[in-house]
């Protein structure tokens, strides 16, 4: 009867739009297996998404989902979570999703520290809209029309925002492997709080060259909860170690709480 | 023969405490057994800046300001011409000034009141630590001919909190500001008797005691009533109060308030929390409004209920945020992209934003659809002593399917045109919300097929659904009808009656049910009416362009339109109604 | 006799290559003299999932997909059923077929169409390295008529980049696709001969040569034409290629395009270019439209030119954003917050998008005003050969004031209602641009008589200017008039050509400008008609409703509306308007 | 004739709407100064904001400014600069406005370097709504009816934000020192590109407790160009240490630019 948290079960049926060889196929496999091997049940589990090619994970899933709106999961997320503090919930998108139009969200996600776990298959390009630069695409990328010679900023720097963000989990895995991938998703959904798993997601349609992502990551980094450590590391990072960069055990957010009055005593306010 | 009302005003620069001093004479009204009514206007200073406390009271409700001023009781007169269009004075008005103060300002004397003065200032100085608002007090509430152990209670109640001290210095201020009142008396005596019939004490000081909140306040209540459980919120002027009064109320039935670091979050996390099966809502003005559009046009998309109480201000953009005005009607109707039918509703008063605000519910939760709920910062930031009404019995439910329904279908299409919504944690149920168009399992689909089941499933949960006699409120008869909405339903219910007294039946229809809009009902209550003044206030006529965009006038069609700040007057209405000028026709 | 146009579709799965066949026969159909229209349809895949290319090609220009297709060439039978609403198939239709592939699939069986089997695969395979996308193309140009060499010059300008080899494979398996067309027309000569009447090449292949282009190309040219020099841009389906057109050219003129994080940085930005002196523009779809609305209101407020191309794609929220429909009408004429009057402008087709690109610049500055352009995917994603354009002779020319002006007041209430706008750089003339509601100087006010002036004066420049006769497209007589805006207006026009065919005449009125809307002029327009149908592509008449809330119609009104993502075809527009059934009457 | 660069020109005659006392009266002075300091003219400077109390700022300048809507200073800045590179271009709002609305756009211009000055006046409140908590409250901060146990978010740190989104000058002063809030606002505008100014500037009626931070402010930070000591400096700072933080010499962002081209070369694209 163990058959119930099988991975295969937290999959639904409706086939991927993804290309063949995307990175995002991981995602969803590392997902279905962390749920199974932590025993939540998928109707316990509320899975939020963006828009583009990474956020339809959500309806990949056997759980109960919400593919929202372009840039707005952390806040749907965070809605469900505040008003149903049993569910598990997660969240997950891509690198414009989140860091783009959703970049103030995920600033405040990460002080806010709700007790959730955020996602982001980065790919460093808008896989969705075909092929433009997101804040993660180098800055002289030019595979796009809509900037022929690049971008010309710098690429954001995801886990050093989400760190100075206050952020009290924070991780990177890449989609090639998949038992550290699932491992960080287990971690981050036990974290008590807000947890960042920040994934190299492979779009080999826009970015055929990151198919040799594989060769240049590294498993590099073990928990530590100091934070100057944490940025250390970070001011050291090729932007390809995995590992779990930073942890820190604050509580996580919960709204304000008062002794129960009926409508009546309340009301009574009002009275002159 | 005792008035049944009369309208009082007190302005000063800052600090003078004008705004306590109104607060405590509303609330000595309503310890005088009156009702009354008190809007707050202020300069663009942040704090402390010139003020008018704009005062109604009456032995009936009052939710109109009326036509004209009988009293003004000026501490000073700095900066009085901002408030000149907002405090109407004229031949029959009575002005106390305080002679310190320098001369009485031409904008004031131009509309020829009467004037009195009084050493105010003076005669605050009397008392040590006196302060010149008690004086202003003192004399409002004698002219009023409240009884001074009233006033007393009121100014307890609110100077209280404070210190004794301050509570017996301002009672010995009172004392003298009353005094003062016998040599104004004198001076105008038609006037400055303003005492109404009624003042005996409010009816069953027990159990039946009347209520003072402000508009804002009883949205608040009225949604705690229909059910919410959750609120996410993003400050903005007028409409914060709403949520600082659900921060205060909502842990206490076991629900929860989260600020948000925006609209856009505030809003999402609204459609979160209803999407994970709690009654959720947000208040905000139009900039905020503006802001959540989009999400709004998911929560159509996703079929999430959900509940956003838009309190109007002047726009466009920025515009006057502390002063009313009824042009977000546009946004609120037609403001989502693509076809996204939702419904809006509108309070009529301050009363009447308990009904409102539980039924915004109790129709978000029926059919799965965000409601916009319109009030007005005339509404939202006044204050009214009130009949407490209780509320609706009608219970808030949504539909939900069984655990483990078979080959569960989030979007069925079904003949009412809702369709059982599975809340997380029920077994055998999930699926995934979708704002990509969906087939019935929710799955995207970009088949015409499912678009049109879809647009047409949920356009028709809204139109097909029974909304009862709430639609509207109606009254009168006659061949001359009212049509509005919002905060100047009591200007058009005063219109009403004046044309009445004059011989001229009307009907007022105050529209409570915005959109949908009722075509049939409206049809009946109009039946046998000749002329149709369709009264808002904005500059663009939006109202009048959603009905005709909607209902086909048989009657003549006048409208009675104008921005804000300053709020239509009844006499207005009673001249459009009773002369061609105003307005164009159909 | 030859015909005067047909219709063609080629469909396959992913890595079939149908986009390229479809995209060099319209290219051939070009440099054989002919006009033509192609419009793409893909599965939800992300990349290479099937797709249909669905052409029109004619003597005339095309603008409009017609009411059948003439000849399927499927590939293979890869869902289909995805594309069975866009390709309409009857009795009349051939459908080529490969045997190798299965069964027809009942959804094309259903139609009756004849079907004759190619074993295209097979023949593909005849030539090493040949793939099955050149057959059907060989075999549609050969039922069309094209010359080879014509098809092959077309061949080279397509695939010329990749390499010499890939061409003369191309050309390898062209021909045996031209080949095989033969035996097609044998079976099926009274469908299967496709060649339209002329066949001439191009006219005058030296300067005066047709062009070959998308309406988003147009637009972000007509805009560029306009003035426009600075763009900030967000990508989003079905409006990116507006946005990449211009990052292409900008630089090329001294202008500059800039990427921003959302539409909220893209819109202000949009304002800032603006308000420093350089015409400004964005391009966006719904959802982005959405999130402009708070600053479009900004933008009206402060009285900034701006012009923001909408391409609409199905709704509500995510909808469908691969697929046309007119449903953000509504969020352009009413999606602002307060009264904020704004031009709305619409294109009639992919030409026009040149011209309504430039105007609406035009209108911005000389308005100082927020103009939002509808187009619609039908329309910015299809590709069409047309006449070439020139640009409209009128300067884009904003009112300055003189450098040093004596009290010089931004916001000056003036006749026409604009008032000279200073850029920043000019002497003498600094003010502060607001939001808030403001004195003629730019100071903050929150005065009635303030707020009435600049209500005022926002509302009168917009009604006041002078639109010449730019505001519709008119053609015919008669007394029954097809009212419509954007990719619907080609539709109306084969319309109006069949009905008047069969002895009915019409006029077609093409609204350019939406808002504000004409109605002086629409009722000239309209005179001695009895009948108006409103065409419009959405479900809740959003067209109809808005013309009813601000014109009388005097005729009678049947509405002719459908959602997308399927186009309304001509011939619903002649049942329509020759009975009663489909519309509601006013 | 010195006396047009006299910081009087560069305050309009409009009476502000500010609280006696309230330190955005040491803004508009210092930025009056500096601009008069730097010969600048008025004509030739935008000075833009958003929302709030301090947001009013931009009219109390007599240079071209834009009062815009809450939270939208920074994109809004960033067009006129790239659209007319030789103006001056200065933004300036609150806390709630710069880092709680528009906190998205501050990461963003942070990394994409348009030359420009951005002012915050951190009170650490929402003056203009009447005193709610702001992203810079402290946690148990109770003063606010929406959040009366406090916001129960830990404050962000706006510099160390500013830091990991690579701003490329970042400073912090206080209104009650005048000389030293002049120096920084002289300096961020002659460097070039994005310069942040973190300005402690007391709200005296919703948080009258502020008027404390003149005894509690330090002048600390001289300038570094290491990012490593950058943010050594924020893990140790104690919120009111002033100074110039960081300032890195790349170079501010431009557009693409490309050989010009008629318009007739532009449509000849079209032609079949
Ligand atoms: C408000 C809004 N703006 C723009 C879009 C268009 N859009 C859809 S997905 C996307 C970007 C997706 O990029 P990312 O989040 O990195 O996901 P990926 O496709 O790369 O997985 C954009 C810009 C939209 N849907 N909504
Ligand atoms: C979209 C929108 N939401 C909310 C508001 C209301 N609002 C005006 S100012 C303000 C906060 C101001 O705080 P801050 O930026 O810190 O400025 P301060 O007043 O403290 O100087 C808010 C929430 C608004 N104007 N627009
Ligand atoms: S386009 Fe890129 S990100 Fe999108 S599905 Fe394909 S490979 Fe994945
Ligand atoms: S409320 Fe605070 S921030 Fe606003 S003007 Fe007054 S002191 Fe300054
Ligand atoms: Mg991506
Ligand atoms: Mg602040």
């Amino acid at each position: 009867m163990n058959t119930e948290f099988d991975p295969k079960n937290y999959r639904s049926d409706l086939k991927p739009v993804w290309c063949p060889g995307c990175g995002d196929y991981s995602v969803i496999a590392a997902i279905a297996r962390a749920l199974a091997n932590l025993k939540i049940r998928q109707e316990n589990v509320a899975f939020i998404s963006g828009i583009g090619c990474s956020s339809r994970i959500a309806a990949y899933a056997s759980t109960y989902g919400f593919h929202g709106i372009h840039g707005r999961a952390l806040p749907l997320a965070s809605g469900v979570k505040v008003a149903r503090p049993d569910l598990t919930v997660l969240a997950a998108g891509g690198d414009g999703d989140g860091f783009s139009i959703g970049g103030n969200h995920f600033l405040h996600a990460c002080r806010r520290n709700v007790d959730m776990t955020y996602i982001v298959m980065d790919n460093s390009v808008y896989g969705m809209t075909k092929g433009q630069a997101s804040p993660t695409s180098e800055a002289d990328w030019c595979g796009s029309k809509l900037t022929p010679e690049g971008p010309s900023i710098p690429p954001i720097q995801p886990l050093e925002v989400a760190l100075a963000a206050q952020a009290s989990y924070v991780s990177r895995a890449f989609t090639g492997d998949l038992a550290e991938l699932t491992r960080q998703i287990e971690e981050a959904i036990s974290h008590k709080g807000f947890s960042l798993v920040h994934v190299l997601s492979p779009c080999v349609t826009y970015r055929p060259e990151q198919r040799g992502y594989k060769d240049r990551v590294h498993q590099e980094w073990t928990p530590t909860s100091n934070r100057a450590e944490a940025f250390q590391r970070l001011l050291e990072d090729d932007g390809f170690a995995t590992g779990t960069l930073f942890v820190d055990p604050r509580p996580p957010y919960t709204p304000m709480t008062a002794a129960p009055a009926s409508m009546a005593e309340i009301e009574a306010d009002f009275a002159i | 023969m005792a008035k049944t009302c009369f309208s009082l005003a007190l302005t000063g620069s800052g600090g003078a405490g004008v705004m306590t001093a109104g607060q405590i004479l509303l609330d000595a009204a309503a310890r005088s057994g009156l009702y009354g009514l008190m809007v707050r206007s202020l300069g663009p200073q942040i704090r402390g800046g010139e003020s008018a406390a704009i005062l109604r009271i009456g032995t009936a409700p009052v939710s109109s300001l009326g036509d004209t001023c009988s009293v003004l009781v000026a501490v000073d007169w700095g900066n009085i011409e901002r408030f000149a269009d907002e405090i109407p004075l004229d031949e029959n008005s009575l002005v106390i000034a305080d002679p310190d103060q320098g001369e009485v300002p031409p904008v004031i004397v131009a509309k020829s009141p009467k004037i009195a003065f009084v050493p105010l200032k003076a005669l605050a100085d009397t008392v040590p630590g006196g302060r010149v608002n008690m004086i202003a007090l003192g004399l409002a509430a004698a002219l009023a001919g409240f009884d001074e152990a009233v006033v007393a209670e009121a100014i307890q109640a609110s100077l209280g909190r404070k210190s004794q001290e301050v509570v017996d210095i301002s009672l010995q201020t009172l004392r003298a500001g009353m005094g003062a009142a016998t040599a104004v008396r004198s001076e105008a005596p038609e006037i400055a008797d303003l005492a109404c019939g009624c003042s005996a004490p409010a009816p069953d000081n027990g159990k039946h005691r009347r209520w003072l909140l402000s508009g804002n306040a009883a949205t608040g209540l009225g949604i705690l009533r229909g059910g919410v459980r959750y609120c996410a919120a993003y400050p903005i002027t007028p409409a914060t109060e709403v949520l600082e009064w659900l921060a205060g109320a909502l842990p206490k039935v076991g629900g929860a308030l989260v600020q948000a670091e925006d609209e856009l979050a505030s809003i999402n996390m609204v459609v979160g929390g209803s999407f994970a099966g709690i009654p959720s809502m947000t208040a905000t003005s139009g900039p905020g409004l503006s802001l959540m559009v989009e999400t709004l046009g998911l929560a159509v998309a996703a079929e999430i209920p959900l509940v956003v109480c838009n309190v109007m201000r002047g726009g466009p953009s920025t515009g006057i945020p502390t002063k009313s005005e009824q042009s977000d009607l546009n946004i609120a109707l037609f403001g989502l992209h693509g076809d996204a039918p939702h419904v809006v509703t509108a309070a009529t008063d301050i009363r009447d934003c308990l009904f409102t605000g539980q039924w915004s519910v109790q129709l978000a939760e029926a059919m799965q659809t965000p409601v916009i709920m319109l009030t007005d910062q005339a509404m939202g930031q006044a204050q009214a002593v009130i009949e407490p009404l209780e509320a609706s019995p009608q219970k808030t439910e949504r539909l939900v399917p069984s655990e483990n329904t078979p080959n569960y279908q989030r979007y069925a299409v079904t003949n009412s045109g809702v369709s059982p919504m599975a809340i997380p944690g029920m077994k055998g149920c999930a699926y995934t919300a979708d704002g990509l168009e969906h087939s019935p399992l929710g799955r995207p689909s970009t088949q015409a097929r499912d678009h049109q089941d879809q647009l047409d499933k949920r356009a028709r949960k809204i139109e097909a659904h029974d909304y009862g006699d709430a639609w509207a409120d109606i009254d009168g008869e006659g061949e001359i009808a009212l049509l509005t909405f919002g905060s100047l339903t009591g200007v058009a219910r005063e219109a009403a009656e004046t044309l009445r007294a004059r011989g001229v039946p009307v009907r007022v229809i105050a529209l409570r049910l915005l959109m949908p809009l009722r075509t049939e009902d409206l049809k009946r209550a109009l039946q046998g009416v000749r002329r149709v003044l369709v009264i808002e206030q904005n500059h663009s006529r939006q109202f009048l362009a959603y009905l005709k965009s909607t209902f086909d006038f048989e009657a003549e069609v006048v409208s009675c339109a104008r921005p804000g700040p300053v709020p239509i007057r009844p006499q207005e209405i009673v001249t459009a109604a009773t002369s061609r000028d105003m307005g164009d026709t159909k």
